[in-house]
């Protein structure tokens, strides 16, 4: 019996330790906040062939947060940062919305336009990763290169203009639905998974988290560096790709001075609210997810709610700053300690 | 010292980590004007019971008096400003700051424009000048100097406060015999002016050639305090480890004994290997199943000629032959491909991944050989991890634990493992023995002969000379960088024989400089 | 035309090319794209100009300040502004003059409007575009209805104009209740994204929204579909600009007005230019005539020459 | 004792050292402010191209103005060399500017004495950094975050003060802080000017200077930047050093925003929006490592002036298509690390 409650607190002792738990705290704290505000904020409809409600719009905001959350998850494992990820996402917006409005609208055009859209994307993610492993460069201003340049390339392939274009079946990416289901949320899911299986069941995870770590030990033990620095960039830079073609493909119009602006800051909000380490080392995709779901959860209150637009910055701050504090250890262990002081005085109490 | 009160009094200490008791109820008293040895086995609690007086860790039980106050210091600053500096047991120093800057560090001599670092210089050059380290070059970066001399550079800097009690967790671990002797002239100076020195150290020579008094830890608990005088070698040792130790002392003349003969093809072969700046273009050969020693004084390049054989630096000049055929070894990945092992000497940043568990550290290697699309299963780890924890009595012998959390010479058994584990037919060892108690010492020496034994070629670098004597073959003495000379082993060699090569060298070069 | 003190080289017109420092906003939308290019293609080598185009770097005031200065000390001979920010300028405007070097605002004013500091303003005028609008929605819904604002960025001069313009025209008709407003810092996707949130929030009871540009427009519109409405009977949508997807969508009737806040005016710039630099008197102010599209049919009939 | 410790010296094996070799270890040991010299020798390079290819940079009025105009950089630069030189980042620079400025204008036109609303204006500097520096020390956020968070809160703050240009009044004191005074005057405005602003940064580059080398606090940003857990073991007050740096950036950007503000006489809530990077790019070319440990604050300086200078001369060519100016300033940036990373590497191979 004690047996079982112990081994039950040790349980919630490892939750509450768990980072990622006081993301999911948060969400349901920002849902709970948005029912009081409309008491059918939870509701999911039917209509036209699919579901359709807030949670399913969160969905769909997410999927582009969670492709660059997962990316960029695996880059600061390696003890890396990618700032680029903005800049990649309207790269391969720009691309595809420049091909998409010169064909004309078949499903082999899209599937034509996100190839080379992804493989841009990738190009220009394995850029990143050979400044970092081969020419050494530190991985913040690497980023920040691509950063900088990456708009400017955008701008460069549309000329400077917000193109639009038509094609259903790209189009279908973001907006349609499978089985009443986002298209666009399924694919990310799967595409998280895709990664999360073969970064867990291969050791390329132990690989990122030991370069991470400690990257001189983990030459000297075998790890090859580059390769997978190389490697990791590029997936970032692939996935980047996708949220921009995600986000595009919504609205099929680029914007490249709009399009995926600042985004690298979310994705690593996401990735740290996750529990992953900016340092390296330790990485939980699955973490990233949560934090991905909470910023468009946080994105989307804000909007709800109708927090006025000046004060959106400083509302997010606040929860920000909250759920640092939550998951940081001094604030925990202020609360055990209280909580110790309460167990005692009650035993004490028994026992006289 | 009889009289006085004791400095520091530490009496009923218990700290606790999650999963282990590190410290339980522990009494210790340090008195002014003695040289007072901490003993243990690795992971008895040693650094432990420094880092709860120093502040480091917090205490769960027990007092500690200093100068007959009750005191709980802050961390090191605190302890610092009641007079007690202390040289943690790795090498804590700034590498991206110059020697002097880290000997001075916190305590830079001001003048009215700040500080003046023509007199901080002056400074760090006297407290160097009493390590025998006056020709340092005090603006020279930190990190282009050994681990050795590093250490040696940290104990100046605790000397600089002039303390009152001076701690030394195993300063001694990377120094060889001369710095070793210029350290303890220091250590006897400094008692005679009434500091209180605590030290500690795993070799026993140095325990009866300098310390007044041993306080013996076991498993975090203590087990006695007593005058070094009463208390004989044997005796000592039975009470660190608790049990007879009369299997251990009969291991180092049984390999010396066992003579190998080479035979056939050598395993590897190198020819003018050499780096530009590191290493001098060396000749070596090594054949299966022997084991060869380097030896040398610290910087004679043993470290740079080992990590030339791995690929951990490029070589610039030579060729090496592996099972006869013409191999180009550049980097790690290479190495182990070829079934090549490096174990560094430097455990810390080399080796151990400190916040990764005992498992991943232990299959790291082998994983890295197979490449991450092959992953070893679960079970598979679990097989290899048992076997090498059991082999190598790792404790504690849980694979979840991050390493960072076992004692420095359980580290390096499990680093030890990792190299065994990715089956290497050459293994090449950096200072495998540094920092390890006497058990764990004749542990991976067994180890190595045994492997030796199996066929596996070793080599062997060590700066305890009689150690190198004990297990190798053949023994290469190096200087500046460059082989002196090769000597079969035998029962003709001993330390001495190696020390007086070295010499002969230097007198000879001294002249000619001259 | 290093910018000498009495500088003959425009009168005489001869082969010394003028030297126009134009500090613009840069990549921001499909107006400014059509604007910028638009001055660019004016001031060409033929014309006898040497444009030289700085713009922002992430629509910082502050890079177009040191643009400006730039141009300042390398003496050109006219400076075009754009300014990102109305205020501020004071400074800069000062040293211009200092220089002898006639400034012209093109587009966005400056605040506080010191006419002293500039030679002419050439704009199309963001009051009154926006009136237009709210002018358009007060006799569209005479019943009334609820209606929601798209705004660009929070702070920006062409934002707050833009609310002045629509608020003073509306706010005194009863009926229409503004049931909020958000930005969507100029752009579809956000813009979108936004809409979707705010129908949900108000069970689709939105009759009309004002979109401060084309793209945040086109981007409600989507959210509208998405929500199963149809854009221009259950939700209409006006916006200002009046780039070609607009009117294209005003043609299909998927927007419901849209007023155009006219880009191109290079040939009137030019012509203002030379009479500055001949000496000639010109207006403090020059307002770009524009047009509003407030039909389908309007907007099919001047599709086919939309240049932007 | 015959054999005495003979370390490493890095001359060739066997041999005494020649002088050349002593050259070279003093060389060695200088190798930290190498890529600082190369930021200089191409500073230098940049204004003689300029001069070359475009003229009137070498004046009297481009030069002063190249120094007035990036006086705020300067100082935002200093501040943010102390952070990163422990390894940190402060991300909050440019927004609290924003927030400082508008409270400072709005505060002054309301009747408060210049000199307080300038002190007020510093003091807001202050406390936002104080507050990232608690996030980060005691709380145990990463810096990239818990700076984040600041830059959201001030730049929220700031929006929900206003969002239309605060404006000066005309005979505000503070309007002086910006009076240019005449050194020399030239031919119409070819001055050498100087403002109070210039001389503030000045001023703040010199204390920067001396704290960094001469005080025991700059020495442990150094050690900490090195390695924290040395720095702590080692006895150095790090706690109080790493809280320290975070106000010194905070109350530099508030003195920023002072000087910004006398400039342009009014102050928004969307000022600074991405002036840190322009600060982290500064402090990079000039030479101090992200990773933290090695710089100096004059390199930072030196690079606050490339960028300035740099801006200048694309603007003077002003040929160059909008879409390729981000393109351009991201290829000088990497031209820069790598050249830094070139020459460090050349040194280090020639020295050994
Ligand atoms: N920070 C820590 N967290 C958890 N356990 C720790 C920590 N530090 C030490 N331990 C554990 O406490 C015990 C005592 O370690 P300590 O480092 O004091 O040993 P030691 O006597 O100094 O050994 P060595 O001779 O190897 O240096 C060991 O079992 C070790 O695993
Ligand atoms: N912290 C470090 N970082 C990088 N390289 C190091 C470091 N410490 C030591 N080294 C390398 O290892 C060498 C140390 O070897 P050293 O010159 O002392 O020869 P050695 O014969 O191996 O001496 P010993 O092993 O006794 O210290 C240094 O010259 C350097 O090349
Ligand atoms: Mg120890
Ligand atoms: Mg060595």
């Amino acid at each position: 019996m004690t047996d079982v409650a112990s081994r039950l607190a040790a349980r919630r002792g490892a939750i509450v330790r768990n980072q990622a738990f006081w993301g999911v705290i948060a969400i349901v704290l920002l849902l709970a906040v948005n029912v009081v505000a409309d008491p059918g904020y939870l509701s999911i409809g039917y209509n036209s062939g699919h579901l359709s409600g807030n949670l399913i719009d969160i969905l769909r905001a997410s999927a582009p947060i969670l492709m660059i959350a997962v990316g960029m998850c695996l880059v600061v494992a390696t003890g890396g940062i990618d700032l680029s990820v903005g800049s990649i996402m309207v790269v391969a917006g720009a691309v595809s919305m420049e091909l998409l409005s010169g064909m004309d609208g078949t499903t082999g055009d899209a599937a034509l336009t996100l190839a080379i859209a992804l493989g841009i994307a990738t190009v220009l993610g394995a850029v990143n990763g050979v400044l970092v492993s081969v020419v050494g460069l530190q991985p913040f201003i690497s980023t920040l290169v691509m950063m900088l340049a990456g708009r400017g390339i955008a701008k460069v392939i549309t000329g400077g203009q917000n193109t639009t274009a038509d094609n259903d079946s790209f189009a279908w990416l973001a907006n349609g639905y499978v089985l009443g289901v986002p298209v666009v949320f399924l694919l990310a899911i799967v595409i998280v998974v895709l990664v999360a299986l073969l970064v867990r069941r291969s050791a390329l995870g132990l690989m990122l988290e030991a370069i991470g770590m400690d990257s001189r030990a983990s030459r000297l033990a075998g790890v090859k560096r580059r390769s997978l620095q190389l490697t990791v960039y590029s997936v970032s830079g692939l996935l980047a790709g996708i949220a921009g073609v995600f986000a595009t493909a919504s609205v099929m119009t680029v914007d490249v001075s709009r399009t995926g602006y600042q985004l690298e800051l979310d994705a690593i909000l996401a990735v740290v609210i996750g529990g992953t380490s900016l340092a390296g080392g330790k990485f939980s995709i699955g973490g990233a997810v949560i934090g991905g779901l909470l910023i468009a959860t946080l994105d989307k209150t804000v909007v709800f709610l109708g927090v006025p637009a000046a004060a959106t910055p400083a509302f997010k701050a606040i929860v920000i700053v909250v759920l640092c504090l939550l998951q940081s250890e001094r604030v925990r262990s202020l609360f055990r300690h209280r909580r110790a002081l309460r167990a005692q005085s009650q035993k004490e109490a028994v026992a006289a | 010292m009889t009289g006085a009160p004791p400095i520091v009094e530490m009496t009923g200490i218990s700290i606790s980590f999650p999963g282990v008791k590190a410290l339980d109820a522990v009494d210790f008293r340090l008195f002014p004007g003695e040289v007072h040895t901490l003993m243990g086995e690795n992971g008895a609690g040693k650094s432990t019971l420094i880092k709860a007086l120093t502040g480091v860790y917090k205490i769960d039980e027990g007092q500690i008096l200093v100068a007959g106050e009750e005191r709980r210091f802050g961390g090191t600053a605190d302890a610092q400003a009641a007079g007690i500096a202390t040289v943690y047991q790795e090498v804590n120093l700034c590498s991206n700051l110059s020697i002097g800057e880290n000997v001075m560090l916190g305590h830079e001599v001001r003048g009215p424009f700040g500080i003046n670092w023509k007199a901080t210089h002056r400074a760090a050059a006297d407290v160097l000048a009493t390590l025998g380290l006056e020709q340092l070059d005090l603006r020279r970066p930190l990190a282009t100097l050994s681990l050795a001399i590093q250490q040696l550079v940290a104990i100046s800097r605790a000397m600089v406060t002039k303390p009152k009690v001076l701690i030394l967790d195993e300063p001694t671990s990377s120094l060889d015999a001369n710095e070793v002797a210029n350290l303890f002239t220091v250590i006897r100076r400094l008692r005679d002016q009434g500091v209180a020195i605590l030290f500690v150290t795993h070799f026993l020579d140095q325990v009866y050639a300098i310390s007044d008094r041993i306080t013996v830890l076991r498993n975090g608990g203590f087990v006695g305090e007593y005058p070094t005088r009463e208390l004989d070698r044997t005796t000592l040792i039975s009470k660190m480890i608790g049990k007879d130790f009369a299997t251990l002392r009969s291991l180092g003349s049984e390999r010396q004994s066992h003579h190998y003969e080479p035979r056939g093809e050598p395993l590897l072969k190198a020819e003018d290997l050499g780096r530009k700046g590191s290493s001098e273009p060396t000749d070596l050969e090594l054949h299966q199943g022997e084991v060869l020693g380097l030896a040398g004084l610290l910087g004679s390049g043993r470290t740079e000629l080992a990590r030339l054989l791995y690929g951990a630096d490029k070589p610039d000049s030579g060729t090496v032959w592996l099972r006869g055929k013409k191999t180009d070894i550049h980097n790690p990945t290479a190495a182990l491909a070829h079934r090549i092992a490096f174990s560094s000497e430097n455990r810390r940043d080399e080796g151990i991944i400190r916040d990764l568990t005992v498992r991943e550290n232990l299959v790291l290697a082998v994983q890295a050989k197979r490449g991450w699309f092959r992953p070893l299963s679960r079970k598979e780890q679990d097989a290899l991890v048992r076997k090498y924890l059991t082999e190598l009595n790792v404790r504690p012998a849980d694979p979840e634990r991050p390493i960072k959390f076992l004692s420095g010479g359980n580290q390096q058994k499990v680093l030890l493992g990792r190299w065994l584990a990715t089956e290497p037919d050459l293994l090449i060892l950096d200072e495998p023995t540094r920092g390890i108690d006497v058990g764990a010492k004749a542990e991976i020496q067994a180890a190595v002969a045994a492997l030796a034994a199996k066929g596996v070629a070793v080599v062997f670098i060590s700066s305890e000379l009689e150690e190198v004597v004990r297990l190798s073959d053949r023994i290469i003495v190096m200087k500046d960088h460059r082989k002196l000379a090769e000597l079969e082993n035998g029962p003709h060699v001993t330390a001495e024989t190696i020390v007086a090569v070295i010499a002969d060298e230097g007198d000879d070069e001294e002249g000619d400089s001259e | 035309a290093c910018g000498g003190g009495d500088d003959d080289t425009s009168t005489s017109g001869g082969d010394e090319l003028v030297t126009v420092g134009f500090v613009a906003v840069g990549p921001e939308g499909g107006w400014r794209q059509a604007n910028e290019a638009n001055v660019q293609d004016t001031f060409t080598e033929e014309a006898g100009f040497e444009l030289k185009y700085a713009p922002a770097t992430n629509l910082d005031q502050r890079s177009q300040i040191d643009a400006f200065t730039s141009f300042v000390d390398e003496g050109v001979d006219v400076i075009l502004l754009s300014a990102t920010e109305g205020a501020g300028w004071e400074d800069s405007l000062r040293r211009a003059q200092e220089a002898e070097i006639p400034v012209i605002l093109v587009d966005r004013g400056i605040e506080p409007d010191d006419t002293s500091l500039y030679v002419t303003r050439i704009a199309p005028d963001n009051y009154e575009v926006s009136t237009a609008v709210a002018e358009w929605a007060v006799s569209e819904f005479p019943d009334g209805g609820n209606y929601f604002v798209l705004e660009g960025p929070a702070g920006v001069s062409v934002v707050n104009e833009r609310n002045r313009g629509w608020d003073d025209a509306v706010a005194s008709v009863p009926g229409l209740v503004k049931v909020g407003a958000q930005t969507a810092n100029w752009s579809t996707e956000e813009a979108k994204s936004v809409f979707e949130t705010v129908l949900k929030s108000n069970n689709n009871d939105i009759q009309l929204v004002f979109a401060q540009n084309d793209e945040m427009g086109l981007g409600a519109a989507i959210a509208v579909e998405e929500a199963g409405l149809t854009p221009g009977v259950d939700v209409k949508i006006a916006t200002i600009d009046g780039t070609k997807p607009a009117l294209e969508a005003l043609a299909e009737g998927r927007l419901s007005f849209v007023a155009e806040y006219n880009p191109l005016f290079g040939e009137t710039l030019l012509e203002v230019v030379e009479q500055v630099l001949n000496g000639e008197e010109v207006e403090p102010y020059i307002v770009v005539p524009s047009e509003t599209f407030d039909s389908p049919e309007a907007a099919t009939a001047a599709l086919p020459s939309r240049k932007y | 004792m015959t054999v005495t410790t003979r370390p490493p010296t890095g001359s060739a094996p066997g041999t005494a050292p020649s002088l050349a070799e002593r050259l070279g270890a003093r060389l060695s040991a200088r190798l930290s402010a190498l890529p600082t010299v190369a930021a200089l020798l191409i500073f230098v390079g940049m204004i003689i191209y300029g001069e070359a290819a475009y003229g009137r940079i070498v004046q009297f009025n481009t030069l002063s103005n190249l120094l007035v105009n990036n006086s705020h950089l300067i100082i935002l630069a200093v501040g943010l060399t102390f952070v990163i030189l422990t390894g940190g980042i402060d991300l909050s620079v440019g927004a609290v500017i924003a927030f400082s400025s508008v409270a400072g204008v709005m505060l002054s036109n309301a009747g408060w004495h210049p000199v307080a609303a300038v002190l007020v204006m510093v003091l807001i500097g202050s406390v936002l950094g104080l507050i990232s520096g608690v996030l980060i020390q005691y709380f145990g956020v990463q810096p990239f975050i818990a700076t984040l968070a600041t830059m959201f809160l001030a730049r929220g703050l700031a929006s929900m003060l206003s969002t239309v240009p605060e404006r000066l009044a005309d005979d505000s004191a503070i309007r002086e802080l910006a009076t240019q005074l005449k050194i020399i005057d030239g031919d119409k405005v070819n001055d050498l000017v100087i403002t109070p602003g210039v001389i503030a940064a000045i001023v703040i580059v010199v204390l920067g200077f001396l704290v960094l080398h001469r005080t025991r606090f700059g020495r442990t940003v150094y050690a900490i930047g090195g390695s924290e857990q040395s720095a702590t073991l080692m006895g150095l007050p790090v706690p109080a050093t790493k809280l320290g740096i975070y106000v010194i950036s905070g109350t530099l950007a508030g003195i920023a925003a002072v000087v910004y503000t006398s400039r342009l006489g009014s102050a928004q809530n969307i000022t600074g929006i991405g002036w840190e990077l322009d600060a982290i790019a500064a402090v990079v070319i000039g030479g101090t490592l992200l990773t933290g440990g090695t710089g100096f604050v004059l390199g930072s300086v030196v690079g606050a002036l490339v960028l300035g200078l740099m801006n200048v001369l694309i603007t003077r060519d002003g040929g160059i298509r909008p879409e390729m100016t981000t393109i351009i300033t991201g290829g000088i940036l990497l031209v820069f690390v790598i050249l830094q990373r070139v020459l460090a590497a050349r040194r280090r191979a020639t020295q050994g």
